[in-house]
């Protein structure tokens, strides 16, 4: 195992690669290309055919034509392995991890012993050790990755990677789940590794971090290449008008918040994570009609047991939950919906949607037992397809029919779907987690605009999200967790990003 | 927006012709695997000395091609399909039942201890004797349910001990409280119970055959289960339970509830199996009376792709395996071990050859 | 009652339960690599079957067991690979694909049994071994240490296949293919090759507990002389938790019910012989359920993998 | 009026074979000594017999006893051409017997045999549509008489009798004196000659200790094997079972130095010096019977029991 005497790779080349799926074109004669030392950022919406590219880069697809040529030998990926051993890495959207196995056994996975048949983990792990040295990612080697935070299961991707030698990586979405200031150390690790002379691909809905990281640019819409730019030359608006093909507004109008009566009250909550220790401490909260409370937090400070208890999905140790003066501290979540409260969940294809129902079924997922979708349990599809039809012109849901299974929609989309779903619904309450993680920016306005009309209809918003500019710009309260417990809250209009930073690292609000 | 809409309706229409066309194609694929099956078989034939055209041709005849053998067919095709319904629920509800065994027989013994012993006249004696079995299914079904819901009790393991069980306890019921008393006078104590009140027996559809009343009563369950799985409320919880339960939990289903009602309607459907053949074939309770009819299911179930409606094809067409089968055991007098071996074969291929057809599908799918 | 509690009854019921869970300790442990590695093979029935056929016949014709063990196992990997082409290659359900394997195990067993022997017979299978020593611990000696070889191997085979599948490199592409065959994919581990590498590992076992069956603790073959060991065996790799130690655990307990329910009824204790029959299923669904330990299965177990799908 | 002239029809070639039938007239039972004359004659065309057996035509025990017999009577008729066979083994399922059992009679076979008690009630749904075929039913006493059914024969083994035969030889011969007895599932022909031999064992010698287990299954060897173990474990030098899994325990007796009894089928050549005796089932005197009675136009009413007495059961 002599992982660094390859020679790296100097550049790698993708020419006029086609790439169809049922009923979609993905990747329509793209052209792209990446050097050593250089960070080159792909941008597009949801469905662009961005990881489309990148899978193939990686041997997960096969081009049905094109060709990759890396140092000017055109090559053939029949697999990840083959494409591991040209010296390529990627960090997938979702994360390529085994949740049951430790750091080092994830990253020792596959390759060969010291110890022959024996595994020799130790080692492993001493090389994990160095290799974070280097880089700044702090992880340890022995913990099991189920138990870790977002932030550093991604940490364990790139090991994964260097482990490998890789010398060109692939990040796909890799800040979508970190918080900024974990993007921050990301953008820092990712410079050294520039800088060491390997090829970066980054790719990203946030368009100041396009910005602030990469040297080139290269923009897809709809599967076909729009331009590859230094990014030198370009601004925040060119980048958006290049990927959406309109302008697009980054700023919301928001008039004064006009809070009513309370609405969510949680009091003293307590509640006890997956690791056994306690991940909500004592956490008290009120969320009023018409307005928007932000939560803030540095990803596994307690956001998704709050969340899962908020929902009836985990049940609490201590404390109480009120929600429209309604007791609900142990309510089933069928109980909480009956009561008007609706939720946004942080993992959409797990917990969203049904994969396999089609756009139709999924779309009653909460409502199927009412009238005018069922009757004495009978399911009625002319209404059930009439509620989806209006859904789905109202939220500009694409979809090619209301039929279609869920999950060969894109990801913007099928969020598109799950809030028009909760909206539709009236909420009195709602719930959202991480409501445009992974979201394109048009998308992402779409989905904000829609938010900010529930607050002006006078519903009560509690927005969980590790996106402090997603926070800032919606929200008129502004409260911030760390380990479990409530760091303050403050009123938006004068918070400061310092003082938000210094709560979400642990420091209690002062005034 | 007219644009919009009419390329929505295009592609609708477009790919509900090409799941048709994949339809009827799949339809073709499993007969294409039971033929190379079939000639695998043919080479054994010649090797034991059996002429293999004579052996197809009595299969076929005797599954398909005479009146006699068609009804057999049916009367076998019926309970397969009651409990490929009762697996196919469990199975959409994201469950495994391989109880369907013990569901039967215990199903069996129910109906058959309400009928001779309730005191009932005429067709109400009939109606408690199938609601008997059904109960008793559905209770064989609910202890497996219930160990899972509460206990998190895996319900293959479970299932497969209750199939032990039930037939232990029909052991011990046909030999001890439920044993034709005529036997015991008689002193051979034969393992089977008394002759069922004719009041409670399903009727006779065809003279001089089996076919009895059961299977018309399969057919409207199949068409029953079809509504309540896709046109019900509690059919739609049980599939987005089955398809993705933590999606289900987020959104108010009481997703172990549900995986206990899907295993509950599968030892029902299982349970009615055996109601029925005791009510319209055998007429009482004997050993031997399931006829390994609880695992037949469950492959005619996934022959049938887990839908209630394609499984009235399978069921025939696997009933009509095994139908045939022993007939050709009989007419070429090979043994029956080879028509075991040729099932374990077809049903091989079968499975196997779904994936070259999914695979074609998908291919011209996307080169259209 | 108490005529059950006496020594030498304990210990003849710890010798039956040695051999009666010997089968099963075969076979149920193949089944634990092909399940941790996400392939659910309900097949082992069949194969079994043949296991014990083949190594009756060929050794009773060639009059060397050790040619007839290897038989069953040369067999059990065929049949095992079989599997995996249906269940891997072309990705078919598994728990079907398994009743297929057992219907044809069961069919061709018999089948060749008549055509080739035509009736039962016996031969002088692998004899007890006394180990040395050991055999002579006073008591518990003799109803340990007194066995023939293939029930010695089976009990090694327990820390053996845990080395396997939490010490290795293979084990860990096992594990890991198991629960998330895209993440293994992804780091060019051959999902596709792993799983055909247990089912057949696993065919081999099945195939040697059939063996077990018919060279070294019953010495002749009978049609379907397994009786849905195979089945029991499946069932008890859930009760094990996937794992080894689980696995011995279940098929301990489960045979030495058996061993304990025949000398309740030679006993001549009140007790219905079927009621006494249904105890060791009874009891291993009891034990599930009162020892609350929820192992997690592998989480793509019975999943076909596609890569792309994830 | 079935049974009138039971044996009218062919002439005596060989030496008359007493067989006892028990007659069942509308329900009271009737014992009748009758004649038979082995074999039938010759007949002018051939004369076909089929029989459903639950287990195989391999199975040393209940199903190969009778298969067996019905090729020896076809010898002695003079081979295929006087007397054709047709059999379907493996029917546990009693839906697939009674469908096979249908096929044979639809047919026209002379005489179909549903060798296995629990195939009575498939075939008294269908022997009345079938009025010019003989059945055979056995292991069983009922002839359908009193349902009106006039062309069912029934057969059965008086399996007790060898039983309490064994069991006696087996007193007498254990030193340990205890004895084990292994059945399948307490029912039937099984039941019957674990009692018998429980009996006999019992009053042959006062104080012999008789323990009796069984498996709850026709097939597992396996388990039948572990309860011969169990069965010398608790002291016993005699051992004794039913069934066609028993193959496994005459090992563990051959093994563990006790002797067998075998009963259904000649056991010895398995382990011969372990095996003392078998009971075995001839059932060929009841077969030519049924044969020439069909011959002579009784198509049914008799039940014939297997004894010592009618050399139907033989210890060797
Ligand atoms: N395995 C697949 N089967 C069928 N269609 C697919 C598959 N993978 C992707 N697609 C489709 O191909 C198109 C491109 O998808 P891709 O995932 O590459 O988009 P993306 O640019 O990465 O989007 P996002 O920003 O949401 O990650 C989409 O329409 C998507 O639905
Ligand atoms: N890009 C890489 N960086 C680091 N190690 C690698 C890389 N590619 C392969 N390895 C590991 O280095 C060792 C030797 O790799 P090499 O690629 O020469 O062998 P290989 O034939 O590809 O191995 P295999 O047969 O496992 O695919 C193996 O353990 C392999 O897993
Ligand atoms: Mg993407
Ligand atoms: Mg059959």
């Amino acid at each position: 195992m002599n992982t660094s005497a390859r020679t790296p790779l100097r550049e790698l080349k993708m020419v006029d690669i086609v790439k169809r799926f049922p009923g979609v074109l993905a990747n329509d004669g793209v052209n792209f290309d990446v050097r050593a030392g250089e960070v080159h950022a792909l941008l597009g919406e949801n469905g662009a055919g961005k990881s489309t590219l990148m899978r193939q880069l990686y041997g997960l697809y096969k081009p049905d034509s094109g060709q990759i040529i890396i140092d000017g030998q055109p090559r053939v990926f029949q697999s990840p392995a083959d494409a591991i051993h040209a010296g390529v890495g990627m960090i997938h959207q979702h994360f390529m991890l085994v949740s049951s196995l430790t750091v080092a056994e994830n990253v020792a996975l596959g390759l060969a012993s010291t110890r022959g048949p024996r595994l020799d983990l130790d080692r492993v792990a001493e090389r994990i050790r160095g290799l974070a040295e280097r880089y700044g990612l702090k992880v340890d080697p022995s913990a099991v990755v189920w138990q870790l935070s977002v932030g550093e299961q991604q940490r364990v991707e790139i090991l994964k990677a260097l482990y490998r030698g890789a010398s060109l990586l692939v990040l796909d979405e890799p800040t979508a789940v970190l918080t900024p200031q974990e993007a921050q150390e990301l953008f820092v690790t990712l410079r050294q590794m520039a800088d060491d002379g390997h090829a970066l691909i980054f790719i990203s809905h946030k368009l100041h971090e396009v910005l602030a990281l990469s040297h080139r640019v290269t923009v897809l819409r709809d599967g076909r290449l729009v331009g590859t730019y230094p990014t030198a030359e370009m601004t925040r608006a060119d980048l958006a008008r290049l990927m959406v093909g309109r302008e697009v507004l980054l700023q919301y109008d928001r008039p004064p918040a006009q809070p009513g009566e309370t609405r969510l009250q949680i009091d003293g909550l307590w509640a006890i994570g997956d690791r056994g220790v306690d991940a909500v401490r004592d956490f008290s909260l009120t969320v009023r009609a018409g307005e928007v409370v932000g939560l803030a937090g540095v990803s596994g400070n307690g956001q998704r047991e709050l969340a899962e208890v908020l929902t009836g999905l985990r049940q609490p140790s201590r404390g109480k939950v009120t929600l429209n003066g309604r007791d609900v501290t142990h309510a089933s979540p069928a109980e909480r919906i009956a009561a008007g409260q609706c939720a946004i969940p942080e993992e959409r294809m797990r917990t969203g949607v049904i994969k396999d129902f089609s756009v139709l079924e999924n779309a009653i997922l909460c409502d199927h037992s009412h009238r005018p979708f069922s009757r004495n349990t009978v399911l009625n599809f002319g209404e059930i397809a009439a509620h989806t039809r209006r859904l789905i012109a109202d939220y500009a849901v694409k979809t090619p029919t209301a039929e279609t299974p869920i999950k060969n929609l894109s990801g913007g989309n099928i969020q598109k779907l799950i809030l028009a779903r909760e909206l539709c619904r009236k909420p009195t309450v709602i719930i959202a987690a991480q409501p445009t993680r992974g979201v394109d920016i048009g998308a992402s306005e779409y989905i904000h605009h829609r938010l900010l009309e529930q607050r002006a209809a006078g519903t009560a918003t509690l927005l969980i999200s590790e996106d402090l500019d997603e926070i800032r710009a919606l929200s008129d309260r502004i409260a911030v967790i760390f380990e479990g417990r409530l760091m303050g809250v403050v009123d938006a209009a004068t918070a400061t990003a310092e003082s938000l930073g210094l709560m979400m690292a642990g420091t209690r609000q002062t005034e | 927006m007219s644009e919009a809409t009419s390329v929505v309706t295009r592609a609708a229409a477009r790919s509900a012709w090409a799941r048709r066309l994949q339809g009827w194609q799949g339809a073709l694929v499993p007969v294409a695997a039971v033929v190379v099956a079939l000639m695998i078989g043919a080479v054994v034939l010649v090797g034991l000395g059996a002429d293999p055209v004579k052996a197809y041709s009595s299969m076929l005849e005797g599954a398909f091609g005479s009146v006699s053998g068609f009804t057999q067919t049916l009367v076998t095709a019926t309970p397969l399909l009651l409990v490929g319904l009762g697996v196919t629920i469990a199975f959409r509800g994201g469950v495994i039942n391989i109880g369907g065994e013990g569901q039967l027989i215990v199903g069996a013994l129910a109906a058959s201890a309400a009928a001779l012993y309730l005191p009932l006249p005429g067709v109400l004696l009939l109606l408690a004797a199938l609601i008997a079995g059904v109960l008793g299914g559905a209770l064989w079904g609910a202890v497996p349910g219930a160990l899972k819901a509460q206990l998190g009790v895996n319900e293959i393991l479970s299932t497969i001990m209750m199939n032990q069980i039930a037939i232990q306890l029909a052991n011990y019921l046909l030999r001890g409280p439920m044993i034709d008393p005529k036997e015991v006078e008689a002193g051979t104590r034969i393992a089977q119970s008394a002759l069922l009140p004719a009041d409670s027996w399903l009727v006779r559809l065809v003279p001089r055959t089996l076919l009895h009343g059961g299977s018309i009563l399969a057919l409207v369950m199949a068409v029953a289960v079809f509504f309540l799985l896709w046109r019900t409320t509690v059919g739609y919880r049980i599939r987005a339970v089955g398809l993705n339960p933590d999606a289900a939990r987020y959104a108010g289903i009481p997703v172990k509830r549900y995986q206990m009602l899907a295993l509950i309607l599968g030892g029902a459907f299982a349970g009615l199996a055996g109601a029925v053949e005791v009510l319209g074939v055998q007429h009482r309770m004997l050993e031997g009376l399931s006829g390994g009819y609880g695992f037949s299911g469950i492959v005619a179930a996934l022959f049938g792709k887990l839908h209630p409606l394609g499984l009235i094809p399978a069921s025939v067409l696997f009933g009509g395996l095994l139908v045939g089968g022993d007939k050709m055991q009989r007419s070429v007098q090979v043994p029956d071990a080879l028509i075991v071996a040729l099932l374990g074969l077809v049903v091989l291929f079968v499975v196997g050859s779904d994936y070259i057809m999914r695979k074609r599908a998908a291919k011209a799918q996307s080169h259209e | 009652m108490s005529e059950l509690f006496t020594l030498p009854v304990l210990l003849g019921i710890l010798y039956s339960g040695i051999r009666l869970a010997t089968p099963y300790l075969y076979a149920a442990i193949g089944e634990t690599f092909a399940q941790r590695s996400g392939v659910y093979n309900l097949g082992v029935e069949g194969i079994m079957l043949m296991g014990a056929y083949t190594a009756f016949y060929v050794a009773s014709i060639s009059g060397d067991l050790w040619l007839g063990l290897g038989a069953a196992a040369g067999v059990g990997a065929m049949l095992g690979l079989l599997m995996a082409f249906v269940s891997v290659t072309l990705r078919a359900e598994q728990g079907i694909s398994g009743i297929g394997l057992h219907l044809f195990g069961l069919g061709l067993s018999t089948l060749l049994f008549k055509t080739t022997l035509g009736g039962v017979t016996s031969i002088s299978g692998f004899q007890p071994v006394r180990i040395p020593f050991l055999a002579d611990i006073p008591l518990l000696g003799d109803a340990l240490f007194n066995h023939n070889l293939l029930v010695y191997v089976a009990f090694l085979l327990v820390p053996v296949a845990n080395w396997v599948i939490n010490d290795t490199t293979l084990g860990l592409k096992i594990r890991a293919v198991g629960q998330n065959p895209a993440a293994a994919d992804s780091l060019g581990v051959s999902v596709g090759k792993i799983r055909y590498l247990t089912v057949t590992v696993g065919g081999v076992f099945a195939g040697i507990a059939g063996a077990s069956l018919s060279i070294a603790l019953i010495n002749l073959f009978q049609e379907n002389m397994t009786n849905g060991q195979g089945f029991i065996a499946v069932a008890l790799v859930y009760f094990g938790g996937w794992r080894p130690w689980g696995v011995l655990g279940g098929a301990m307990l489960f045979s030495l019910v058996n061993a304990l329910q025949l000398w309740i009824q030679v006993a001549g204790i009140e007790l219905e012989s079927d009621i006494a029959v249904m105890l060791p299923y009874l009891l291993t669904i009891v034990a599930l359920a009162v020892a609350v330990r929820r192992a997690q299965q592998p989480a793509a177990l019975s999943k076909p993998f596609e890569r792309g799908e994830a | 009026a079935p049974a009138a002239a039971p044996t009218s029809a062919p002439v005596p070639t060989a030496e008359p074979q007493i067989i006892e039938v028990t007659r069942v007239v509308a329900g009271t039972p009737e014992v009748q000594v009758i004649t038979a004359t082995p074999p039938p004659a010759a007949p002018a065309e051939t004369f076909r017999v089929a029989i459903v057996m639950p287990s195989s035509t391999t199975d040393m025990a209940f199903s190969q006893s009778m298969y067996e017999g019905l090729l020896a009577v076809q010898r002695e008729m003079g081979g295929e051409g006087a007397m054709e066979i047709a059999y379907s083994e493996g029917m546990f399922s009693v839906p697939d017997a009674a469908a096979a059992l249908r096929d044979y009679a639809s047919q026209g076979y002379d005489l179909v045999i549903a060798h296995g008690s629990q195939y009575g009630t498939s075939l008294a749904q269908l022997a009345p549509e079938f009025p010019e075929t003989s059945f055979a039913w056995g292991t069983a006493l009922d002839t359908f008489q009193a349902q009106g059914v006039t062309n069912v024969f029934a057969y059965q083994a008086e399996a007790q009798q060898g039983g309490y035969v064994l069991g006696t030889i087996a007193a007498l011969m254990s030193e340990s004196g205890v004895i084990g007895i292994s059945g399948p599932v307490e029912a039937g022909d099984a039941k019957l000659y674990v009692d018998g031999f429980k009996f006999g064992a019992e009053s042959a010698k006062a104080g012999t200790k008789v323990n009796v287990s069984y498996t709850g299954s026709f097939s597992d060897v396996s388990l039948m094997a572990a309860a011969a173990e169990t069965h010398v474990a608790a002291g016993a030098d005699m051992l004794t079972g039913s069934s066609q899994s028993v193959v496994g325990a005459i090992g563990v007796a051959k093994d563990q130095g006790a002797y067998w009894f075998g009963t259904q089928w000649e056991q010895t050549f398995l382990a011969p010096e372990a095996v003392v005796a078998s009971q075995v089932y001839d059932w060929t005197g009841i077969i030519k019977d049924m044969i020439a009675s069909h011959q002579a136009g009784v198509l049914g009413g008799k039940s014939y029991t297997l004894t010592f007495k009618n050399g139907g059961l033989v210890i060797a």
